[in-house]
């Protein structure tokens, strides 16, 4: 990276501290949900790490409290970004009542808030695409000024779902991004027996739209990727398919064990990119940050991450007869 | 009052809430400058253009997804699939996210959307143009299903649906289509999903259907008459909910019950109903709970004969009651 | 004869099956290398090779299809659905294919095909991880439905289904994986599909289910033993087809049913059990026949105290047991 | 076209010759389905006319009785190559119990014959796509030396099935021609609202299979085409997507009223390239065809259609209670 890439994006220098902040909450709320998850407190973990940069990157380059995200399952960047908090985030992990996302009803990583413009995702994969090209195919019937954005995983990218969503989005030129997280593995199965081609992105020529495969661990690319497609979007131009490449640094979830299926020199080969380290060294390099700056926003997300875990822990369980609500408007 | 047919009271319906609440838009295969295959949109393409009634590619899971999209943010969906026996690709998006999106966000999230599906057969349809799919989706709960068997419920109904803040899988019996015809109101009536209607009043024999079969049950009914035989016949309406009330009424009348639908018996709504009454008005009965229904074969065959052996008419279901009349 | 449990009687049908015949193949997400995300092909692609224990890309209307495919030309696929909650997207091809091949080509073309789903609740699952499924494909004619209760019935069940030339729809509940252990031979057999088996004798009041219920009504039966009622229980083992016979002779012995199941209520199989009961034995019978099932939500939450509101357990069931004793 | 183009790709005048019949053939019987349900006499008809050509074409450059077959509603061209009789298809158009291909179950258009390779057919649309993954893998894992070859529409190729079983089908390079007859509607709705882009070719590029948009109107075009994706098929080189663009020439079926949604200009300008036509006058040119032989073909079909109807009129319906059949094995 460039050392002015940011300031060339039209970015501030607390934009990107910020845009740090958030890849590096992210990382650490997780990682502290494994840590819960191995003390037997909660009972699943589904990661972000590695993905960070992808999921910040693009979260910045989009309108808060306008535009609609519709984020799939290791989105934990974009629904900070987007306004979830990390206690919202850990309430969901403990399963707890007030729990924003779904009151405890769906497992952690299944978000949603309506008044955060975050529609609620489930787990059958891929059926937001749909979702989010209805989104957009609203926003352009009442001509508002925004854009729809979902996420998903390269593996998904090879349902049904995503192939009739995109044509859809194609024929009506809607305002929706779509944007791939290739992290090379679909659970155990990798790149190679998912995909017949080396890019998801090449697959937007059959849709009529613009694809992109771009560099997953440089938020900043992501960011201006992301940015030109809402630009595209809001001006009429339709749809864009965004691939953004990372690697999943952990196993596929706290169910999963990966050792049976990739090599360790494999994973170890991919953390010297880990985003966060990249990232942070480029902050480094641009004068933007250094040690006693970081050394603060350290201490300052862990005592977030203590607080939320703490609050979340000690809240209160959904009453058991709450089961029964909320089938049919009330 | 118009006397109007079936389907058309599906169309009237359909342009008067769209006329009314402009968040209504309608999208499906062929719906447009077409009117649909069976021309339930006749008009609708001129009337309010081609941004509020919207020919899809050719792909269920995205009619109803995309549709699901845009309820979520408060439009008002109606999605046509252009046969029942089309809806299966979509069947995900129905079942997983459709009925569910109420329950997972808490409340948060809803979907007003309507999926109209013409269904049935004795339309020379053959084995994937007559299926009835109620079956498959009686299980869902957070999904609502309708299948009217008048012209004035079909309009009251489908208003009801258009309005319901839930979605609601709205079934519309081919055959009827043009076989039926009543009198509709111009003006603004709903019915409420959920509640059956006693169609004729009877006391030896009370059958429980809906659909296309509630007509055939009438003809039997007005035939058996002239033997002495009296018959109730409660119309369902709405097949989820189900009016449980109405169901133990209609068999506290006569005792002896008799459910009548075109769909596959096993595995049918009947069951349902059949288990309602067993579970909660047992002792009401004079006789086993019986069920005539279609043949567990996968849908009907085409050629004609087979297609009559298969469907259900007038007759089978007359001797059907004569048979529990004499129990 | 070797302890094993439920998941290992699994693997063990197919690694014979497998090796007696090489048409057999598995195909799936993540049954390779990883051997499932449950195990239950743990051991297969070592032993027989990634041309016949096949990743598939994740889409599973195309893992449904492709082994539709490979059937009709003779093959034995057996596809593994990795939570039964994920089968919908292949609903179009269970049911408008699989189940209709034979039929529509009048006896020339047949699908030799296993689909494995797990399915069930209470592990922790939320509401796409513990779904029953079963009522959805109930209603579908030409597909055969299993789902054992015991390692046993397991591998004998499982053999039977891989050497069935009919589709058949084979579902394990997840939380008897690992729950139940049992005695099941090395060698060959197989226990026919449609047949139902008496799992315990008794006098009082007769249970009919499947799955994990038949493990939660031992249990309920086993307590209520010592107060003195004596429970019959009748495992279904196959839901398609039903076995009539063993339904109407289990209702026979004690006059009293209750029909358990985790799935929703309403609209689950227990209608369509109650209803043949209804229809052909009313007279046997000494009380309303009572259903015990899951709410009509959307699938059971995450939330502990949810889920296990949610959940049937054997104190629900030993419950609404001396209910209808005491009837 | 060359007037030598059949000799450059290895066809004798016998050959072209008979593609010819089989095109006319299929035009023949179509016509008179049409009559026979204009009067009342069999209750639906579904076209292949204006496809002929890139189902004859298409059917010449495969091996019968090898390879295997999975065609959709229009495929009359194909399924007379393959060896199904205008009897055959009369006794499925009067839905008799001879019908070979459903026993009158199913609706005409709806193929199958275990004995000539032709794949059962259903009429949801696309569902045949998979199938033919299914039988090509197996073809794969038996080593077995065959494709095989599946057609459907355009409008079609925007079903979720398309996308999955061309996917699968590129990453086990199996070897299955996957070929959309491109006519231009999907019942009513025209090209560009079913599709954004030109051309279903241009997807293949998205399953990494070659992928050629070519001219349905010249069989021995698509004779071409064909031919050489089966070459690679058999030689272990995969897939082939390959769009044959034609017209459809009548209304989608006999319920159908195509004057509402196209011009009559339109249908007339389509006519000038009807494919019967322009092979006519190929076969005139190349010196294979005049006057005379064609008017003797033409009565010898004449008569082929006309014993398959009577035998059909007559022929027996299938048993009431036959109905209860086949439904499991017996
Ligand atoms: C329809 C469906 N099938 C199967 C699953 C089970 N499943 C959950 S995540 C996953 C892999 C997803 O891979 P990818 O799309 O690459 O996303 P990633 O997890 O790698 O971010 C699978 C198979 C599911 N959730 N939904
Ligand atoms: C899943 C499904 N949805 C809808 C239909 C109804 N239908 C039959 S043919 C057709 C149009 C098909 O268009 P295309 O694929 O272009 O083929 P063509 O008929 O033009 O040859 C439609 C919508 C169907 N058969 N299957
Ligand atoms: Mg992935
Ligand atoms: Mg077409």
């Amino acid at each position: 990276m460039e050392k002015t890439m940011h300031s060339s994006l039209g970015l501030t220098e607390q934009d990107v501290i910020d845009m740090y902040y958030y890849m590096l909450l992210a990382r650490k709320l997780d990682e502290r949900m494994w840590l819960l998850n191995r003390a037997g407190k909660i009972p699943f973990v589904i990661s972000c790490q590695g993905q960070e940069a992808a999921q910040v990157g693009a979260a910045f380059a989009l309108k808060k409290q306008k535009d609609i995200i519709l984020p799939y399952y290791r989105d934990l960047g974009v629904v900070l970004v987007f306004g979830l908090t990390p206690k919202d985030l850990m309430l969901s992990a403990f399963a707890k009542a007030e729990d924003p996302n779904s009151g405890g009803r769906q497992m952690p990583g299944h978000f949603g808030s309506k008044k955060l413009n975050i529609v609620t995702g489930s787990s059958p994969v891929t059926t937001q695409v749909p979702h989010a090209v209805g989104v957009a195919l609203a926003a352009k019937m009442r001509n508002e000024e925004l854009v729809a954005f979902t996420t998903f995983g390269e593996g998904s990218s090879n349902q049904g779902d995503f192939h009739e969503g995109a044509n859809f989005a194609g024929v009506h030129k809607l305002p929706v991004i779509l944007m791939v997280e290739n992290n090379k593995y679909a659970i155990s199965v990798p790149i190679k027996k998912q995909l017949p081609v080396d890019s998801v992105a090449v697959r937007a020529q059959g849709y009529g739209m613009p694809g992109y495969s771009i560099n997953g661990n440089n938020p900043l690319e992501v960011f201006q990727y992301v940015k030109e497609a809402r630009t595209r979007a809001i001006n009429g131009e339709g749809p864009t398919l965004l691939e953004a490449v990372t690697y999943r640094l952990v196993p596929h979830s706290s169910d999963d064990d990966d050792r049976s299926y990739r090599s360790r020199e494999e994973v170890e080969e991919a953390k010297k990119q880990d985003p966060i380290l990249v990232f942070k060294q480029y902050l480094y390099d641009s004068g933007v940050l250094n040690d006693e700056k970081h050394q603060a926003m350290v201490e300052k997300i862990q005592r977030e991450v203590d607080e939320a875990t703490e609050y979340a822990e000690n809240a209160a369980y959904p009453e058991p007869e709450s089961t029964l609500l909320y089938v049919y408007e009330e | 009052m118009a006397v109007i047919s079936y389907i058309e009271a599906v169309t009237m319906a359909m342009r008067e809430e769209m006329k009314r609440d402009n968040q209504v838009f309608v999208l499906g295969e062929d719906v447009g400058v077409r009117g649909g295959v069976f021309r339930a949109t006749t008009g609708l393409y001129e009337e309010f253009g081609e941004d509020r009634v919207i020919d899809t590619p050719l792909a269920e899971s995205a009619i109803v997804g995309v549709g699901i999209g845009a309820a979520m943010v408060g439009m008002r969906p109606i999605a046509e699939i252009q046969f029942a026996d089309f809806i299966l690709p979509a069947a995900n998006q129905i079942i997983s996210e459709a009925a569910k999106i109420r329950y997972r966000s808490n409340n948060d999230w809803n979907v007003p959307m309507v999926i109209r599906a013409p269904y049935g057969g004795g339309v020379h349809g053959a084995l994937y143009h007559s299926q009835s799919i109620e079956a498959i989706f009686s299980n869902v709960p957070g999904l609502k299903i309708v299948a009217p068997s008048t012209p004035y419920d079909v309009k009251g109904l489908l208003k009801a649906a258009i309005r319901d803040n839930d979605p609601v899988l709205f079934l519309e019996h081919k055959r009827l289509y043009r076989l039926v015809k009543g009198e509709v109101p111009e003006g603004d009536y709903t019915i409420a999903i959920g509640k059956a209607e006693v169609k004729r009043e009877g006391e030896d024999v009370t059958v429980i259907t809906y659909g296309l079969m509630v007509q055939f049950a009438l003809q039997a009914a007005e035939k058996l008459e002239k033997e002495g035989i009296s018959t109730h016949i409660l119309d369902l309406r709405s097949l989820q909910p189900l009016d449980k009330e109405a169901i133990i009424q209609a068999t506290k009348k006569t005792g002896k019950v008799l459910i009548v639908h075109e769909d596959n018996k096993t595995g049918g709504l009947g069951g349902e109903i059949s288990a309602i009454i067993a579970e909660e008005a047992l002792f009401e009965l004079d006789a086993p709970i019986k069920r005539l229904a279609g043949y567990d074969t996968p849908a009907m065959p085409y050629s004609p004969p087979m297609e009559k052996f298969y469907m259900l008419n007038p007759e089978k279901i007359a001797n059907a009651i004569r048979d529990l009349a004499q129990f």
